[in-house]
């Protein structure tokens, strides 16, 4: 058993986090949430020359990496850094293109040249009031795609969509060009300041990804499951030393507010359910490639939702009145946890997908 | 014991049903309802509405425009207002100034400032908060010197709510810093239009601007704006912070609250059922229909206890807490029961008139600012700690 | 609105209190519980004599209140001196009884003379591991039950047994002679010192109660809870207080733990908490006899449940070591509050008929 | 990173499977699975058998009779003798006065007690708490005051566990009140046979005794019997409470009891299904594994920066609290689990032999006493409150 995270992702962490230092500070982030696009095309591209987005890969595929660890490390300086941009799209739809041997989209993407996303939840349809998901049916050699998806990580910078839809031969995997006939994109900002879309489809032809069916794309969302906690567990992490640097300045009544008992009993908790969540991203980093995967990932983003909205509300609350202002750094943090858990399935649905999996167990 | 209302309570609650029906026109009621933004007209309309009615101030004495409502009536009243989506009403002048004129302001600050307060000529807004001073509040440095006809301010107010629209700021500050830091503060009330106020906007988490800084450099104020005597004011602080607490829980707008939620999770499907039907889902929203059900029956046992000729006491620092706990976990499932919607954010939408593409269901577009909106609850007006130390001093004699 | 007790019952609930703390003394009780019957038939008698038990009953079954305050009123002061008897076998047999229009035997029960319990849940069959229930068939002019019965409250002193049992024409109540022949009374004690016992029939005979069917049983069983709710809120009280004077007292560290923040939020916290137990209670009891009864029964069981739990943790972890002796009255509090969950119906069970019930809303 | 056991390890689990197999008495095992009360013998049976196989002490050095074991050997046995229900090990000569005196005892100290600990000879238990000294050991008063080649020992130790079946007892006692209450204590060994010697039993409130109180009058003790030097025990005391934490979150037990939860949930039916298909209570069971599961891999996390040649670390607090907390949660659905069947409580029953008629299903009959017995976890071996001032100082250095 070894806990170590290794030299090579040592190295990938740290050079992460001295670019993130020199590309992405505060003033500069600030800037880049009050665009439409809610990330910097040029710091993205930065970022995939040093080669962060080939870590998410294997060899096979054009990366470097592509590990459970490597998905984690990646993240974690992503959450650290409270990164903006099309992460959880590259990793989700770049994994399927990887197994579909898509190497030469795939290249452009870890390239940075081109960005691809991920559209795979249905949309609410605002005339139907109902969820309306995408089908797919054969139109010649080729196929075309109807229907909508909801809630597209950063659609409008997208080159590319990897989109899930159903044929008859149930759920499959198509690449599709964001600028092709038949596409619209509605774009939009979210909570945390990034960008999202609704993307409703009209016969628009895409390629169908070889090989790409139900149990890909499942392992493509235990993939995001993993990228999700290991980015939310350093959010965790800076919401807990921003509060704690607080607490040890901050004066109430003559004293710093760390002197109070029933604040450091609560912070306790709080570290310790830290460490819990950790253990739970750890968990399910280990189990991505073993056959009790679903087990583990369910139970590491029901901790993260359960531990996410504790750690953003305990430190708002710990802050007081500035600690809901724009213009500290830990508000921000706070919406980005609170939003980890409402990406591919909250708290609830993952607990109950584990009562599900233990009662079959 | 009877948790019936009275007769005359019953056809009191119609009377007020009429004229919420009557009155409270449905273009306010419906952005209250749909999580909309209420700009400062809207606000105005409301106030007006109900002071032609002579209900704007039901817990002032009659002779300065009361109602001699009952604690039962004034509860009726609030929770049938907020139940019909009614706005809530600025309490700056009315629930917080005000009754502190009454009790320790002169007579000619009676006469002069309440009718303003009724008829709308004056917006108030609170200047108690200081950077360095929140829940220590008295530790403020705002600092007021005499000189001659005047007291010269000095310093900085903070989360100082709708500070933008007031025309009026009431102040604690400081005249005195040689003894204990309670012992010389006064309560100074000071026209924003005074020369040396500078208003700030803070912008909060949610991108809005509700709470601003307010400035004071070398600012003058008749002596005649001192409330009661000098080096008094944090006797008034205390009343004003104590006295309207009838509708400290917010049951009402609790109520409101959880019947939109229980609407969202009738009509909304999660994995093929309505989340009603989903058991964790619906475990959430029945313990805090409980929990609201309990807390309802724990206000009214402290309001009866209230109209027995108690004060205020100790008690409302647990409505306050609770009460704030459930409409923060109130704000939680709605945001739960939106699912990915919680994320999109588009501001504008939540303005009036607002003719963009909708995105997600309709309610979504407000959950999470709201969500985020709500942890104030818990911060402001003594935040949950604080009530905890009233409650530790005060009941539990510890 | 008017939240007083009223001036007979604040009368009731004095000479109650005066009563056990001249009958029932702390050393007295702790002989009590040791017993195989866990309660002092003489205190009993005595109790009846002073017309305590009519209070549970209206006047037209001989008794001189019985409504959903008048048994709140009793079963706080219950709860409060811990007090060990067949309670609430007899207000709910009782209630049955009443219903039946059964007034000479209801009466020789509220004078102390005879003792009355209720059989209502199945018994799990030591055998089989299976539930087993009672049923009844007519047997000439009368019936004759078998099956069996599990944790009757009380049953070995009991003179009488109201037993429910299945028919052909759906559930009905049954009069039972406990020494009849065909009985068998398996008794023991209850971990908060009183007892209890399973009840196997094979072809006893027994009279049915008139008119009781599904809707009187459900009445008698919320008429229980309301007990329950009301006798639990007063050992809260108790649990409370007691912990509160230890924190008061007991010195560690140079000071009185009470003084100690993290300490006094957690109790502030119990007592809001406590406060809204009660205020279920009072909702339980006031909604008895209107439509929304089970609602607020179910709410109320279901606060008992949690707030109880957390009452008696609280207030053992604050005590620490001592709070876990059999010397500390404190810790049969405890006891006695945690065993209230289990009776009719636990936390669980009233959350999710609550939930039923919202649903059908 | 890899969580996988290596093959070394994977081979020794095997190696303890085996010996667990052939080596642990059925009686033993049955009587600890079905929660019955183990007596002396039972344990010195169990401890008989470790020591024949060189496997009782682990944790001490090989000369003395350790086993070299890596700290994930250890992780290993614990969780394979937990879950193989092996009765626990008697921790107080084994665990705690032996590394006391494996650090700072004398060498004629070492090579008299350590052998006698392991065959039996020496059966001991821990005289740290006072009356007036619970979580605030070091206000201890118990004296022992130097005559001629003896101490004279005079005062009152509590919560003496299982002090009834012992031949001695390691004592902090008070040698100097002079200077700050933690530098005046020393640690004693004391026979229990010495005259003056009193133990009477603490009734717990599951009617069972074993814990004591233990009262000393003027006793003597030859200085011999001082461990370390004089006035220096509290350090001794705080190595004792610090040294062995690789088995304080009880992972191996809760692991063991959870698997009996489970087996509970999925044969026990309520309204007609089985507990496990019950939401409410299938949603607090999966809650409670999914913090077991996160709770074993912060555990190894710990244990393999202690290995990596790290002390035990403020982190063993963490384990602490969590490790207690998910063991009283599971004290606490086994007991919700047993429904109605919760009440009863026939004491014989948890005796061995015992053939009285049986009462609900067989495992609800040490439901709630065990329940009941699991609180004293969070408060014994330093309260929940205390772990949480270590972490407050060490870890969040507040």
């Amino acid at each position: 058993m070894d806990f170590a995270i290794g030299e090579d992702r040592q190295m990938l962490a740290d050079t992460m986090k001295r670019f993130f230092a020199n590309t992405l500070g505060w003033e500069k982030r600030l800037k880049v949430i009050e665009t439409d696009s809610g990330f910097d095309r040029g710091v993205w591209n930065e970022m995939a020359e040093l080669g962060v987005l080939g870590a998410l890969f294997p060899e096979s595929a054009g990366g470097f990496g592509g590990g459970a660890f490597d998905i984690g490390t990646v993240f974690g300086e992503v959450g650290r850094a409270i990164a903006t941009g099309p992460f959880i799209g590259t990793l989700m739809a770049g994994r399927l293109l990887a197994a579909a041997g898509e190497t030469d989209t795939l290249e452009s993407v870890i390239s940075g040249e081109k960005i691809v996303t991920y559209a795979h939840a249905p949309a609410h349809d605002p005339q139907t009031g109902a969820e309306t998901n995408v089908t797919a049916t054969r139109s010649g050699d080729g196929w075309t795609l109807d229907g909508a998806k909801g809630v597209v990580d950063y659609l409008g910078a997208a080159d590319w969509v990897v989109v899930t839809a159903n044929t008859d031969d149930g759920q499959r995997a198509f690449l599709l060009e964001s600028g092709a006939e038949g596409v619209e994109v509605l774009d939009y900002k979210l909570v945390d300041g990034g960008s999202g879309g609704e993307l409703r489809l009209t016969g628009a032809s895409a390629v169908a990804l070889s090989g790409i069916g139900d149990s890909e794309i499942a392992a493509a969302r235990a993939a995001g499951i993993v990228a999700l906690t290991w980015e939310g567990v350093a959010v965790m992490d800076e919401l807990r030393d921003q509060t704690l640097d607080y607490m040890r300045t901050r004066k109430q009544f003559g004293v710093p507010i760390g002197k109070f008992q029933a604040l450091q009993h609560r912070m306790a908790t709080l570290a310790l359910e830290i460490e819990q969540a950790r253990s739970a991203a750890i968990n399910a980093a280990a189990h991505l490639d073993e056959p009790d995967r679903d087990r583990f990932a369910a139970a590491a983003k029901y901790t993260l939702g359960r531990v996410g909205s504790l750690a953003a509300e305990e430190a708002i609350q710990i802050h007081g009145g500035i600690g809901m202002t724009w213009e500290l750094p830990l508000s921000h943090y706070a919406k980005r946890m609170v939003m980890l858990g409402h990406m591919l399935g909250d708290e609830d649905e993952h607990l109950a997908r584990y009562m599900q999996l233990m009662r079959a167990a | 014991m009877n948790l019936e209302y009275t007769e005359d309570e019953k056809a009191f609650r119609e009377e007020v049903r009429q004229f919420l029906k009557d009155k409270l026109p449905s273009r306010l009621s419906d952005k209250v309802r749909t999580g909309k933004r209420l700009t400062k007209e809207d606000m105005e309309e409301w106030h007006a509405i109900l002071n032609e009615k002579g209900w704007l101030a039901p817990h002032w004495p009659e002779e300065y425009g009361g109602t001699d409502w009952s604690v039962m009536q004034k509860f009726i009243f609030e929770t049938e207002a907020a139940q019909a989506h009614a706005p809530r009403i600025v309490p700056f002048g009315l629930s917080m100034l005000a009754p502190v004129l009454i009790k320790y302001g002169s007579e000619e600050q009676r006469r002069h400032y309440l009718p303003r307060i009724l008829d709308g000529t004056d917006w108030w807004c609170q200047g108690y908060s200081e950077p360095g001073a929140g829940s220590d509040l008295a530790s403020l440095k705002t600092s007021a010197v005499r000189e001659g006809d005047h007291y010269v301010v000095n310093g900085q107010k903070t989360w100082t709510t709708l500070g933008q629209h007031a025309d009026w700021i009431f102040c604690l500050v400081r005249t005195d810093s040689s003894g204990k830091k309670q012992e010389g503060i006064s309560f100074l009330l000071i026209d924003m239009d005074s020369p040396g106020i500078e208003v700030r906007p803070i912008k909060l988490l949610d991108g809005d601007e509700e709470v601003n800084e307010v400035f004071f450099t070398d600012v003058k104020v008749p002596v005649e704006n001192l409330v009661g005597e000098e080096n008094k004011g944090w006797t008034y602080a205390k009343y004003l912070l104590t006295y309207e607490r009838t509708n400290i829980a917010g049951i009402g707008a609790s109520m409101a609250a959880l019947e939109q939620l229980k609407e969202v999770a009738r009509t909304t499907n999660r994995n093929g059922r309505p989340l009603i039907e989903d058991p964790l889902f619906a475990q959430r929203l029945a313990k805090l229909e409980i929990d609201l059900e309990n807390m309802k029956t724990t206000n009214l046992r402290v309001l009866d206890a209230a109209g027995k000729g108690g004060a205020p006491t100790a008690e409302s620092s647990m409505l306050k807490i609770r009460g704030t706990e459930i409409r923060q976990e109130i704000g939680s499932l709605m945001r739960r029961a939106a699912g990915r919607y919680a994320q999109p954010f588009v501001s504008e939408s939540m303005d009036e008139g607002y003719n963009g593409a909708p995105i997600g269901p309709e309610w979504t577009g407000s959950a999470s600012p709201h969500y985020f909106n709500m942890r104030k609850l818990s911060i402001f007006g003594g935040s949950n700690e604080v009530q905890r130390e009233i409650i530790t001093k005060a009941i539990l004699e510890l």
